[in-house]
């Protein structure tokens, strides 16, 4: 298959399916041509450059590439749509950013930190836009569910991996806090009491 | 001291009927997250060092919020007032005088509340780094083509009976609804029949009443038909014609008449 | 504006919208600029010349125009829509559920039971499957369609009739097959540990 009409191909793929493709779907699309990841790869590349000066970009996500419409453009797109995207609440990214940086995580976890309860309503439309998924049940009375991030969730909120999510801000301190104020430690005197009695042998 | 003065006259306290616009109360309400992230406020409204907040003074701003919220006769979510109580807590503990003996096992009433807030308001700087990645539909959109398929072109799909069930479980249960918890039998077939009588409509526009019974079924038939019309006469989806007193009855769909 | 700047942003609107887009609709892109009708199709004159000897192209429909696959693509496409069974949505799921289990149903009434909107999508994509049809319009303001399912969508599930829906007592024996099910095969919690890893690549 000549290198312009496979790009061609490509191309027409990334663009023809809503979900990202990865190296391996796109060798799916030629079963019997004499076509390699290699190829693929050079592909995609090419088509990199091609969209270097346009309006849409090629972007690289956890389950795959994916053709996107550039951040540039979205404010002329915006007077397109009549509704506005839905803002998301405090309460909704609290409880999303606590569910990605802490999966698997319990509602009651989230409630334990947040301070308040979490609605209903919250996680319904977290599980309604594939971003939260349910990964299993803890066993502890009342079995509950532990959440977690979907790739959905990655790739709407692009990002290829959640290694890519912002760094958690460190907790100030926390070591040389503990030490000072002598908390953190769930048993600290009996610990000390089995030291003594280690050395009293 | 007065927080007010209305036509001379000074006002200590805020009066009861005061009014406020339901929208004033909801902003309270989601200005602040639940008790943590109020305490938060008040520490970095005041520019004050986390790991060594004066508990006297916050515990005293924090107990006015509330009362404040209290006055404006606001439903304070319990949380607030499990906070309060904490508080309260930890400032009596600072109070009690330290043990000499047990100076170095003493820990501090104040550390995990530390704590928390600190796990609390690395989230909520979480939250915000979330909120400001490049979002799909808000920052940017999918670029697609139409796939222009053949006909005759079917997907292969996985569909599993159960998986139906258990969403109809799950969205019957979020709804919550207590006439739905017993789907019987009857009511599907009396579903079922609904369906096949509208059906007929959108072939036939009218159908003769009769003609919706017929003597095989026998009565249980003739009573599943029966309550299938009422439920769609009920539903207003349903007209019943007849063409003189006493006449054959004719069904049609709804609004499709004079 | 540059015109070539004004292609990428046509381009890009394209790209970005389900629906087929007119002139006037691109030129409402443009609310501030001074773009013209001719500036418009001289963008999109330029984009079928790009278009030309591409996997894609613009097609000029009644509502405007689109870009779609070309036919001499679609035999290498076919190989990953085959290869690719689509799982069903959470959201799908459960309208097609309200569907069956609740017909003749509006979809206001889908609304109000799940308290979140309908997508179009969804209710197109059943329908293209010819698993939902309309049954009637229900006489109040708006006259809403009356949604029912079809006899393909029996056949698809297996069923012979309606009754054969399993009855909601049922679920009780499910649910706890389902999790005895899950936990022997699926393992969700090794589940999340791999979605981790998978992200640590």
């Amino acid at each position: 298959m000549e290198i312009k009409e496979l790009k061609n191909t490509v191309e027409a793929a990334l663009m023809a399916f809503d979900e990202p493709l990865s190296v391996k779907d796109l060798l799916q699309l030629f079963p019997e041509e004499q076509v390699t990841s290699n190829d693929i790869n050079q592909a995609i590349n090419d088509l990199e450059m091609d969209y270097a000066d346009r309006g849409i970009e090629l972007k690289c996500l956890s389950k795959g590439y994916r053709i996107q419409t550039r951040a540039k453009v979205q404010p002329w797109l915006k007077n397109l749509t009549e509704q506005k995207p839905k803002k998301l609440s405090r309460a909704l990214l609290e409880t999303l950013a606590l569910i990605a940086y802490r999966q698997p995580i319990t509602r009651g976890e989230i409630e334990d930190i947040r301070g308040v309860a979490v609605s209903s309503k919250i996680i319904h439309y977290m599980m309604e836009r594939d971003w939260v998924r349910v990964l299993g049940y803890r066993d502890v009375p009342g079995k509950p569910a532990m959440l977690g991030t979907t790739k959905t969730f990655l790739d709407d909120f692009n990002l290829s991996s959640l290694q890519e999510l912002p760094s958690l801000s460190e907790i100030k301190d926390i070591e040389t806090l503990e030490q000072e104020l002598q908390f953190g430690e769930e048993n600290p005197p009996q610990e000390a009491s089995q030291t003594m009695d280690e050395s009293d042998e | 001291m007065p927080f007010a003065v209305v036509e001379g006259k000074p006002f200590t306290a805020m009066p009861t009927d005061l009014y406020i616009p339901p929208d004033a109360l909801e902003v309270i309400l989601e200005a602040f997250e639940g008790p943590l992230d109020l305490l938060l406020y008040l520490i970095r409204r005041q520019n004050l060092d986390i790991l060594n907040i004066p508990i006297y003074d916050i515990t005293k701003q924090y107990v006015e919020y509330i009362k404040l919220m209290h006055q404006l006769n606001f439903e304070l979510a319990a949380e607030y007032l499990v906070m309060a109580a904490m508080l309260a807590e930890i400032k009596s503990r600072m109070l009690l005088p330290k043990p000499a003996s047990e100076d170095d096992d003493e820990e501090d009433p104040r550390a995990e509340l530390i704590r928390r807030l600190q796990e609390y308001e690395r989230f909520k700087q979480a939250a915000e780094d979330l909120d400001g990645l490049p979002r799909i539909e808000r920052d940017f959109y999918v670029a697609q083509a139409y796939l222009d398929k053949q006909p005759e072109q079917v997907e292969i799909i996985q569909v599993d009976i159960r998986d139906l069930l258990m969403a109809f479980k799950d969205v019957m249960a979020r709804a919550d609804l207590k006439v739905s918890h017993e789907i019987e039998r009857e009511v599907l077939s009396v579903r079922d029949r609904m369906t096949s009588v509208l059906d007929r409509l959108l072939k036939e526009k009218t159908i003769s009443f009769t003609s919706l019974f017929t003597r095989k079924e026998g009565r249980q038939g003739a009573l599943v038909s029966f309550l299938a019309v009422l439920e769609l006469l009920k539903a207003q989806t349903l007209e019943l014609v007849q063409n003189q007193p006493f006449g054959e009855i004719y069904l049609q769909a709804a609004g499709n008449g004079s």
